[in-house]
This record gives C-alpha cells, structure tokens and sequence, in this order.
C-alpha cells in the first residue's frame, strides 16, 4: 500500500487543483475544541478526494496528543490548540514543513442562558464586583498553566482588575461544564465552546479579547505516509473553503 | 426487674423443627441440679440446648427460668410471642469449642460480661481473677487464649461463662475435644460447682460416666424425643431399652425368668447363659432381663476342659471361643461366637498375659454382686 | 442478679435459628454508604435527557466502543490471572519482609493518579521509551494500539487480583498442597489440581475486581493508547470523547456512562456465585 | 511401584521445615507480573530530569498539594471507615439475594469512568443539582470546596474497604458474636469489643487499599471539586496541571508523581503489619 | 529406577533442632512391620514423623527406605546432602485431620495419587473404587467430603493415602479426633492391614492399647530420646519406668523382694501391700516391683471389719478408704488414701451398685494370675 501510494504522489506532482489522484487513508490529531469543525473539513475534504479516506479523527488536549506523537503515535496531520505543543512536536523532528496558522479564537464570558445575573464585562466579575442581581457571581477559569487560562490571565490583567476563581480547570470543557451546570456563573471560554453549546450557555463578548488571541496552528507530519494527501489536507484547512466551515463554528481568521 | 440471688428453675416445653427433624421435648431442672442429656449422633441434643438458650426459636412451646418467660410461642396465636433476645437471657452455653476472644487476654475474657453488663473495669477485673482462681489458672490470667492448651482453654471459658452470673448453664459435650487429662480436670471442675448450687444445669454428654458421676438426673434423647429419664443409677443400673444398655456400656440380657430367680437366655447358636443377681420380682418363664458391666467378667483360659455350655449350667458362668478383638479405651473387648451380645473387656495387662486371639478358647464368669436382673414390663420399645 | 422483665422482650423472629443482630443504628452509617454510592448515579439518570438515549447507546461509534471494551478488558483480565496468580503465589509463600515489600508494589498502581501511569507506559514502552526504543528498531510498536489498552488496563487492574488472591491463599494455608505432594503429584500438579481449586473464591472475586477496574480504565490508557475509534477509542475514552467534544451535549457521554454501567452489573450478576460459598 | 534413583534427589534445604514449593516457573509469569507493575515506574524515574526535582518537590506550591492530598486522602479513609463498616456488616449478615444486590452496588465506582463519577457528583450536590439544589438555598455550597475533594476520594475509594471488610467479616463468622451476646454484651458492646477487633486484619487491607485509591484519585475530583490551589489541588491535580501546563516540561510532572509514589510507600510500610496474622 | 513389589525397611537415624527441642533417634522398622510409637506431649513424636516424611530436614543423620536414601545430612560436610522433596518421597502420612482435598468427591480424593502418578483416569478411578470398597466406603464415593462424619473422612484419608501406593506409612495420632465409634473402625482398619504387608508403618499414639493390639513394636519417646523399645508385651507387661507405668495406665508398685516371692511396699501412711504374681528372680530385700492393671483389681465393700492393714498380710489383698473418685471412659477411677499410687477402676455398674463416695471404706483383691513381679536393675531413669 505504502508504494502504491508513493508512486500516486510522484504522478500527482505535476497537477494542481482537483488532485483526483489522492488516494489512501488520512489520521488527524486534532485539539478537542476543534472537534466539530474537523469532522465537517474531513467530510468535505472526503468529497473533495473520494479516493481519501479520513479515519475518525482523534481529539484530545494539545498536550496528551503532542506526547503522543513524540511517543510514536502515528499520524498524518496535526493540528494544536496552542502554539507550545506545536513548538514541542517540531523540536521533535516530527514535521517537514512549517507549521501553519489556520484559525484564531478569543475568549468570551459564558453564561447561563438569558444571563440572568446580567453579567455584560470582566469587570461584574472582579473581586468585590456585584452583578445586577446583588451577589458576586462564581467565576472559573482554566489554570494559567494551559492556553486558556494564559489567555484569560491577560483579558483580566489588561483591564485592570483581580479576578479569583473558584477553581482553575483544567481545560475547556471543565469550566463549560461548571457553567452549563449551574455551579459556575460565569466563565472564560473559547467563542467556539458557546457557539458548540447549543444553548446551553450563552457568550457575553469582551472587550479587547483580541489581546488574547489563541492561534491554531496545523501541520503535516514527517512520518505520514500519505504525504500528499496530508499536504493537500492542511492546504484544505488554510483554504477558502475550510475557512468558511470554521468560522460557520466560531474561529477567527489566522 | 426482677433481682434476686436464686433465679428459680428451668421449665421447658416445646417442639423444634429442624428441616425434617422434629424435637418435642418437656424438661424440667430445678436451680442446682445438673440433668445429664444423652443420645446418639442426631438426636437432637444440641437443638434442645440452642433452643432452650434462644438461639433457635421453637414452631411452639415456652421456655422459663422461675417466673420469667424466656421464650412463648404459640402457634395458633398469629403474633410471634416472645423471644428474649440473647443479650437479655443471661443464659449461659459452653460448646465443645472454647471460642475464647483471641484478641482478649484470659482475665480479659473472664471479665467480659461483667464489664459488658456495666460493672467498672476494676470490679471486673477482680471478680474475673476471682473465677479465674476458682478454675486453678490465676496464673495464667495475662496470658492469649492460644498460649493455653485445649483443656485450659475450656477451663476459661467456663469461668467466662459463670462471672457473667448467669441464670442457667448449658453444657454441650464440653469434654468432647479434649484429652483425657484435660478432661478429667473438667469434670472435676463440674463436679465441684465452684459457682454453687443456685442455677439450674443441663450437660449434653456422650459419656454414660458423666451422667453417673456428675448428675443428679439423666435424659435420654431419641430421635428427637426422651426415651428414658430418672436417676442416672436409675437409667443405667437398669437401662429400659437395649439401646440405653448400650449406651450406658452394659450388657443386656434378656431371656425367661427360672426358678430359682435367675434369667435364662439362649444365644443364637443354642448356648445357654444363666445369670443371677441382685434385685429380683423374677417370674418363672416370664420374660426377665439382666444388666452386667463387661469389665466385671473375668477371664481364664479354658485350658482343654471344652464343655458344652448347655450341659453345665452353673450360674454366672459359661464359656466361649472369641469372635472378635476390639480395643478400647480402657481395655480390650471380647466378643465370642456363642454369646454375640455380651461384650466382656479385660484390661490390657490381662490380654498380655493370657495372649487372646481369634479363635482362643476362654471360661467367663461375673460376680452375683456385679450383676442386676429384673423381670420386663409386659411392653418395651 | 437481674432477669428480665417481660417489658423488655420484644417479638421474637419466626422459628428458625436466630440471627446475630448488630446495633441496629448501624444501618444508618451503612444506608448513608448506599446513599454515596448510588445517589450520585441516580442524580445522573434522573438528569439525562432520556430521548437523546435510544440514538446514542445504538449509534455504531457506542456498539464498537462497547465491543472494544468489553474485548479489551476481557484479556486484561485474562493477563491479570495468568500474571497475578503466580505472583500471589510467590508473595503469599514469601519471608515476611520480602512479602511486605512486594505487595507494597503490586499496591503503587493503585496510588498513581492514571496520568502519570500513561506516562510511566510511554516512558517504558513509547518510541524512544526504555523497551520501545529497541522494539521499534525490530519494527514493533506497541503505544497506540489495542495491545496498549490492553497493557494499561492490566497495570492498572493487576494490584485488585493479586491482592484477593494473595488473602485467599494464605488463608487456605499449604496444609492440602503438602498432602498433594505426599500423594506423589508433582509441583504442577499441586498448583493445577490443589491450589487453584481451593483458592477459587478469591481468584473469582480478584478477577470481578479486576475486570471492574479494568472495564472502567481511562487515564493510562488515554495516554498511552490514544484515542482511535475502533482501535482504542474504549467505552470510558468515547465518553469523555463525547463529553469534551463541542457541540454534542453531555448527554450522550451520560447515556454511554448508563450503558458502560448496565454492561458491568450484568457482568458482575453473571459473576454472582462470587463468594456464595463462604460463610454467612 | 517405583522407587526414587539418587539421580533425582537434589540439595536439599538447610535444616528446618521445608517449605512446600510450587513450580518453579512460576516465577516467571511472577516475575513479568513484578515488571509491569515495576518497570513503568522505574522507567520513569529514568527518564527524569533529576536536576528539576529538588526544585520541583520543594516549592510551596507542590507541598501545598501534597499536604492537601495528604489531608483530604486521610479525611475520605475515616469516611470510608465510618460508613463503609457499617454496610460491609449489613452485606456480611444479609440474605445472598439482598448481599449480591449490595455487593454489586458497591462494585459500581470502579467501573465508572472518574470523569462520570464526577458528573454524577455534580448532578448530586452540584448548586442546581438533586440534593444540592436545597444545599444552596440553605447557603451551602459543596463544589469548589475541600469538602467536594472529600467526597470525591470516599466515592471512588469506599468500594475498597467495604469488599476487604465484607470478606473479613464473612471469614470470622458469628460465632463470637452469639458468645458475646449470651455473656450479656448488648449489640453495640458486642460490635465494638467482639465483631471490630476480629476483622482487624481486614480492616486494615481495606483501609489501606482504600488510602492509596483516596491518595491517587484525579478524574471526579478535578470534575466536582475543580482544581484551586490550597483548597481543592491534590498531588494528582497538580500533577496533571504540571502536565498540561504550557512553558514547563513533563519533568515537573514526574518529579511530583514521585514525590506522591514515595509518600504513598512510606503510608504503605508503616501499616506493614498488615496481614503479617495471617498464617504464611 | 527401581520398581519391585517391596521397597524394604525404613531405616532412620538422626538429629533434628527444633528451637530448643532436640530429637535425636535411631529407628528400624521392616516391611510389613507397626512401630508404635509412644510418648507425652512435646515429647518429639511429630517431629519424628515430619522428618522421615520429609517435611522436615534433619540436622544431620540419614533416612532410607530398603536401598534407597531419602535424606542424607552430614554436618561436617558443607554441602547439603540428599533431601528427596516430598512428591518423590512416596511416603504416606496421615494426621489426626484427614484433609480431603473439599473440592473433590470421595473417590477423586482416593483417585488422586494414582492419576498424579500418570495413571489414566479411568484406571485410576477403578483403583479407588477397590480402596473405598476395602474400606467400606464404596457406597459413599460420590460424596463431598464434608458430608461424611469425622471417621467416615478419616478412613477416605487413609484409602487415598494406601491407593498412592506408597512405600511407608506414617500415622500420627490418627485417632484423636475421631469419637469411641470411629475411633474403633479405624483401629479395625489398621489392624486388618489391607493394603498387605508390604510396607514398614509407624503408628504414634497416645494409647497403649493401641500399641497393644495393632503394633509389632513398641517405642517410648520421651524429651527427643527413645526411652523404652521392644514388643508391646515387653514394654508394657513390664513397664521399666513409672512413665511408662504411667503410660500403660497399669500400677508399678515398687519395693522389695520378700522370702516368698512376693513384693513388699509401703504407702505414705505406712500401709503395706504385699503382692504376688507371675515372674520372679526376686531376691529377698532387694528392690522388687509389681505391675497390674487398675481394671484387674476387684472391690467389695469392707463392711465394718475395719482391720489394721499392717496386721492382715495377706498377698493381694487390702483395704483403703477412697481419697478420691475420678470418672474415666471406662469407669471410675478410685484412689485410696493409704496407697495413693495404685488406681483401681471399677465399670460404672459397679460403682453405682457400691454406691462409691469419698471416705467409703472398700476391700481390694487383685488375683495372682494378673500381676506380673520381677526385680529391679541397679539402675533406672
Ligand atoms: N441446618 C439444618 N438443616 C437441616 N437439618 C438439621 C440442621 N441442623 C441439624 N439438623 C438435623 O437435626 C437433627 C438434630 O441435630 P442436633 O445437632 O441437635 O443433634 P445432636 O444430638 O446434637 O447430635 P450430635 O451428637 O452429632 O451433636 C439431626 O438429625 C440433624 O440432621
Ligand atoms: N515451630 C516450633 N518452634 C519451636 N519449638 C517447636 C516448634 N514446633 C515444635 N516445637 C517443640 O518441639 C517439641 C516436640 O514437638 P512435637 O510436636 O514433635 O511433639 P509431639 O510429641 O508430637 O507432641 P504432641 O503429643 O503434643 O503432638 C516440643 O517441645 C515443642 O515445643
Ligand atoms: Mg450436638
Ligand atoms: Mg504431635
């Protein structure tokens, strides 16, 4: 299979656009919060390339999928929810070419649905604040050790105030949790964490969020053996088309 | 609540189903007597005993200590009637197994039911010494249970028994795993009631010997019912059955009464056996017994006078070629072919010198004195 | 000297032998232990949106994941016994010391949050690991594939059967194994036709625990094995797959949990016998 | 009938009792079996990056959570005690059918992932949950409190001690409690002079094995109690943070599962007359 | 390999350490051969049995079996000689708990040691079934040994012991644990030696009368050491020590040789006793004793005719008052104050019929032909 597809990407060299010729199977390590997303690029990336086949992507913290590859995981493309472990997979050796930026997140202030401690900024959740209903509002946020806790670290230190969370999750999930099941009420998430709710959480934007901008970064892996396909891959992301199905889920542009 | 220093009698009357076993007792044992319970494997002892301690509820009948209902139970009453439950009986039960607390010392055990029933550890402790002097291991009171050997073991845990005053004390074969030493020095103990004569007894027993030497009353329990009861000299000097004969190690004889007030009986083979004793009412050609101990036959050689026993029939004495060789605890048993029934026992220093085997031919002969005859009620089991 | 008076006997059980009753408060320390152990479960059910259930425990992805698991902890266990028996053995006909320290060991899975013991696996077995550097030079790679579920479920299960069956056989003694050998079989023999029989209690409650264990295993094996669907996306990884992903709700992760839980009390009924024989 | 040839005889033992031997090869599934619970760690303690230890174990911030570990794993081991004695009583003395069923229950947390363990604790006693809902109206809030870390440990951790006291219990019977009884102890007396003091020895496994769970529980923990340092971040918890943390390496991570693993050793050998009654 | 139908003698001689214990032996036992072995308790028995099975390795000496060693051990040898591990010893042992294996039925148990040796299963079965059938177990076969009485288990142990077809058998108090019934099935058993003659077995025992009746050979084990050895009639008809005595529960009366064949001894009190008997070699004023049996001694009741027992020299006769009564298996025991070291049993009808108590005032007679006399060397233990 490994010489079937060599020569099919010697051949497939010379054209460009349509690339009938990719064929094989693709395996994607992906963040967790790129969960949904992935599973609609590989769909479409799937129609693209019928003769691609991806396998069910694995999604787990940037951190756990990064050792895992520096343990000899075997994976075609990896895509991080943080630059750090990128920087750890190709310290690593593991990469051919450089990584590349393909999505933003910033954090936004989840709530319970309808808001109804009428949370609207950082400040009703700094130390001493009340929210409009009369009561300090419970706050979580990730540990500062992970990205998202970094980044709502600096959200709180830009504007000014001192922030004590209940706990300092450690990730994502843990503090959409918190909230959705009401022991929270109010946490820093990733903008596409909400919009992944459906619902049950509702985002309040924050100003300058910029500040703090996630930058996703993908890459294809040096011990692919489908290297075509994981290039074409990772151009699909970085596309128009792929472009357009993460931001139909929130992420911002590179 | 009732104090008083004499809780009164045992009174007990009830049936127990036990899967297919039905036990359909009434017993009575007065404070201080001692009533001696035998019976063959099975035959109910220990579920008289469990139930009379409450830890099996009879199908119907009572339990009391004196005035105090221990257990009622009616069964045509739909409620469950009393049970007093174990904590409250104060009855006190010794199996053949000490089941010392292991992780209690020897005075430690001894003082744990008065320490459970609220005495103050110091008051404990020294009536707990004080039994434990009683019992002859005083010195041994800060001793583990299994640095004890089996028959002081038994020892503590009857003194364990006793210093939680109890109204009623249930022995169930407490001689049974132990040695004959350790034995011996139990029954001493019993026999001396170091705990005086206030509470009713009851002592299941293998051995006829405890009944004799330790009871004032023996029953005997058959198949879930009492067969015989009385005396223990009563019971055994006269046993009313075969199987009380038996169990009591004696022989029973039966045959017709002749003339001259001696019982006439005839083994399988034709051997005639004349035997004469104490007691009497005979009634020539009336069916009669007699009752003789295997250890008060003695034996000679025969030598070669073989003479048919028909022919002489001198009382108390006849002759016989063995049929079988037992030994017994105490002794060698004789069985021989013309008198199957009668077991004869010679101790082991006799069996030595007159060398007996298989086939030997011997002369037997039991003193009057040794022997009881009485005629037979017209029915017997 | 007191007797009692008829006020305080209470109504006695029905004839048959009367049960040892402990403090009859005790039920509620003991009712509280039910209540932590299976309030927390019943929140959860009465929590979960039932519709969302049917589609979620028939959906393909649960099935193969269920399979996975039930596979996958079935040979850990089977790992577990064949493993675990013989070091319960050793351990059990040990000097005192030698004893303690080995069951101090077979104890060290149990402290290791799950984490660090997928690192300890990757550190051992991984590409650049300890063993996995010289078999990945022979070409084998063992991180990533089912027979690394399978080795993380038995480190992390093996400490529950040599523990139960290291009880067992010490309380069965060598009393038997001594007459088998005075009989003439030989120390195989023993083992087979003695030892094992006589400590099958505990080896059947040990293997309960450690398929338990086993069935429910996340940590190491999320590490260690990763997280493919088919391979070793196990029960517990889909769950908390499905509870980390965005966009599917919380639900379906309950509703796999449910299933995941029904699996295992089956399981452990089928076990039932477990114990039976011992006294009451 | 055959007869022993010299040539089979071997070298014998030095004086003594000898001791029944199993087959020797035996020890080597023993053997692999010590490995994979050894070879992991010992390869992790390899791979370290010993010049970050010193660091790594002295800052305040890894003592914080060791002492916080420490302190709630002992908290949830009393719990346990408490109420997991209590149901093992029950278990021990119920009719098989009701002990099968409980037995069963008490079996569930080891198959539950962590992860729904914690979910199910939220559903619980979280603010809008079964029992918790009526706790935050009362202005009790459980999550994010050393107290939810408790709860945590004693719901993984109490299976442990309610199986080995269950057994323990089963083993010793009732026969010196029906003794206790009939010398007048009242049920209470009977249970804390008779009944405790005889499953000592299986008290103690359980109560070890149910620390060592406490001591190593991550997943409802991190769930339920959330993770704030000095009051709800145990050794597992910042070993975790370690791991994931962006800007430090995995070293710290090992250093402190190392420090925990040693911690865990030193508990272990100090309750090492554990089980040393049993006959060998 | 050698295979031939009769493995040969047991040879033993050796040292063991046990803490402070030290056995140190020398036993011969041939083919087809019962040594009884006697001894108190501690007194070395199992350890002596545990080092020939093997289960124990002896300091230094040897154990053989016909030609072929089991153990060798020669401390001035560094090395650690021959020890033959257990499953290569064939060598039967069975204790006083039978330990069926409980999880297989009653002919598997017997068919063990055949299908461990490679026999098939079906042969192996059809072995066990012959066992069973020799010891009247055959209609039992498909039980779990727990349901089998304690004797019923212990005649399985000793078919599965026979059916291993060992080359020795060793028994160590096989009957302890078994009640009188059993007891004697078992002793049946072992005397009728169905398993042949083929192989040297060593029987320790409490029980004299063991030895008696089922041992070739007797020896007395006493602190580790072989203190008496010969046939049972030897050691026992003349016990050489009052341990033995003691042991053979018989009365050694030691005193001195009168003109007339008799021996003179002297109670506490100054009471005599002057017995005659069979032996002799007795040397007028030279130390003499006197053994009986306490069952041969008849009693009566001495009625007023209280006389000086001084005065009435009459041989084999005379008269006490019980100091105390002691119930024993099989009878009471009566002790007199005036001779405290002779025991007199009497069979329970007796004693009831006497009505036995302390302070009775009893004649004694123990006839001629039951005493055995002879001389005593200048020096004993
Ligand atoms: N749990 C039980 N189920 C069914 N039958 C039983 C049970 N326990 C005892 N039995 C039956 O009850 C009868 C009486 O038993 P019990 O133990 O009272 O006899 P015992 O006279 O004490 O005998 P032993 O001399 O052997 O101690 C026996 O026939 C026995 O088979
Ligand atoms: N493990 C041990 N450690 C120290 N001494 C021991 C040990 N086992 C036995 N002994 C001692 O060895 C001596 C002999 O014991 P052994 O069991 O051989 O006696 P025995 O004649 O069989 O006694 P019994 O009649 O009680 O069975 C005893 O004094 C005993 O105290
Ligand atoms: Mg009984
Ligand atoms: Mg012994």
């Amino acid at each position: 299979a490994a010489g079937a597809d060599g020569t099919g990407t010697d051949s497939s060299a010379a054209p460009t656009e349509t690339a009938p010729e990719l064929t094989g199977e693709l395996t994607i390590f992906a963040a967790a919060s790129l969960g949904a997303a992935f599973d609609e690029l590989a769909a479409e990336f799937e129609t693209l390339h019928p003769e691609v086949d991806v396998l069910p992507i694995s999604y787990d913290g940037s951190s756990v999928l990064a050792t895992q590859l520096i343990e000899g995981a075997h994976a075609d493309v990896f895509a991080s929810a943080d630059e750090k472990n990128m920087t750890k997979v190709v310290d690593a050796d593991l990469v051919t070419d450089s990584p590349v930026d393909f999505a933003t997140n910033v954090l936004e202030i989840a709530v319970a649905p309808e808001n109804p401690l009428g949370i609207d900024s950082l400040d009703d959740l700094a130390d001493g604040a009340t929210t409009s209903a009369g009561q300090p509002a419970i706050v979580v946020l990730c540990a500062p050790e992970v990205p998202c806790g970094a980044a709502a670290r600096t959200l709180i230190t830009n504007d000014g105030i001192m922030v004590t969370p209940a706990s300092e999750e450690q990730n994502v999930s843990a503090v959409l949790t918190k909230v959705r099941t009401g022991e929270a009420d109010a946490g820093l998430v990733y903008v596409t964490d909400i919009e992944g709710a459906s619902g049950d959480v509702d985002g309040i934007e924050i100003d300058g969020a910029e500040a703090a901008t996630n930058v996703y970064p993908i890459v294809s892996l040096a011990g692919s053996s489908n290297a075509s396909a994981s290039a074409a891959f990772v151009d699909f992301v970085a596309s128009d088309a792929g472009q357009r199905v993460l931001a139909s889920f929130g992420f911002g542009a590179p | 609540m009732i104090a008083d220093s004499s809780p009164g009698a045992l009174s007990a009357e009830f049936t127990t189903v036990v899967g297919e076993f039905t036990l359909e007792v009434a017993v009575r044992v007065e404070s201080g007597e001692l009533l001696a319970v035998l019976g063959p494997n099975g035959s109910g002892k220990s579920t008289l005993l469990s139930t009379i301690a409450g830890l099996r509820a009879p199908n119907s009948g009572f339990v009391t200590i004196g005035e105090q209902q221990l257990t009622h139970r009616d069964p045509a009453v739909s409620g469950r009637g009393i049970q007093v439950p174990l904590e409250r009986r104060r009855v006190a039960m010794l199996g053949q197994q000490p089941l010392l607390f292991p992780h209690l010392s020897v005075v430690e055990n001894v003082a744990f039911g008065p320490r459970s029933q609220g005495v103050t550890a110091h008051a404990a402790r020294t009536a707990a010494m004080g039994w434990l002097e009683r019992v002859e291991l005083a010195d041994l009171a800060g001793r583990r249970p299994t640095e004890l050997s089996g028959g002081q073991q038994q020892r503590v845990a009857i003194a364990r028994a006793l210093a939680a005053d109890p109204v009623l004390l249930l022995l169930d074969e407490p001689f049974a795993a132990l040695d004959v030493q350790n034995a011996q020095s139990m029954r001493r103990l019993i026999a001396d009631r170091p705990w005086g004569t206030r509470i009713p007894m009851v002592l299941v027993t293998h051995d006829p010997l405890d009944a004799i030497v330790l009871a004032d009353r023996a029953a005997i329990l058959h198949d879930g019912r009492i067969v015989q009861h009385g005396t223990p000299g009563e019971v055994f000097g006269h046993p009313a059955t075969r199987f009380v004969a038996a169990l009591a190690g004696v022989n029973l004889v039966t045959g017709l009464g002749t003339i001259d007030g001696s019982v006439m009986a005839e083994g399988p083979r034709g051997d005639r056996l004349l035997l004469r004793g104490n007691g009497g009412g005979l009634l020539a050609g009336n069916a009669a017994s007699a009752v003789f101990g295997p250890g008060s036959v003695r034996v000679a050689p025969a030598g070669g006078e073989r003479i048919a026993a028909v022919d002489t029939l001198d009382p108390n004495r006849w002759v016989g070629t063995i049929a079988q060789l037992e030994p017994t605890p105490g002794g060698v048993r004789i069985v021989t072919n013309e008198h199957p029934d009668v077991a004869v026992d010679v101790p082991s220093a006799t069996a030595v010198t007159l060398d007996l085997a298989a086939g030997s031919h011997l002369a037997f002969e039991v003193p009057a004195s040794d022997v009881s005859v009485r005629s037979i009620p017209a029915v017997l089991p | 000297m007191t007797t009692v008076s008829p006020r305080e006997t209470h109504r006695g059980p029905a004839s048959g032998p009367a049960a040892v009753r402990f403090p009859l408060w005790l039920y509620l320390p003991a009712g509280i232990a039910v209540a932590v152990l299976v309030l927390p479960l019943a929140a959860l059910l009465l929590r979960l949106d039932w519709a969302q259930v049917p589609a979620a425990i028939t959906s393909p992805a649960a099935i193969q994941a269920l399979t996975l698991s039930l596979v996958t902890a079935a040979l850990a266990t089977a790992t577990c016994v064949l493993l675990g028996v013989p070091l319960a053995l050793v351990i059990a006909r040990s000097s005192r010391g030698v004893a303690a320290i080995l069951r101090t060991l077979a104890t060290l899975p149990l402290v290791l949050p799950p984490l660090v013991g997928g690192i300890a696996l990757l550190a051992l077995l991984g590409r650049s690991g300890l063993v996995g550097g010289a078999l990945s030079l022979a070409g084998i790679r063992i991180p990533f594939t089912t027979t690394a579920v399978v080795i993380a479920q038995t480190f992390v299960a093996l400490p529950f059967l040599v523990i139960a069956v290291e009880g067992s056989l010490r309380s069965v003694g060598t009393r038997y194994e001594t007459v088998s050998a005075g009989l003439g079989a030989g120390r195989f023999t023993t083992f087979r036709r003695v030892t094992l029989p006589l400590v099958a209690p505990g080896l059947l409650a040990g293997t309960v625990l450690c398929f338990a264990r086993a069935l429910g295993e996340f940590g190491a094996t999320a590490l260690f094995a990763g997280n493919a669907a088919g391979t070793t996306r196990t029960m517990p990884l889909a769950i908390y797959t499905a509870f980390n992903g965005a966009g599917v709700s919380e639900d379906i992760a309950i509703a796999l949990s449910l299933m995941l839980i029904l699996v295992a009390v089956g399981v452990l009924l089928l076990m039932r016998s477990w114990r039976e024989d011992a006294p009451r």
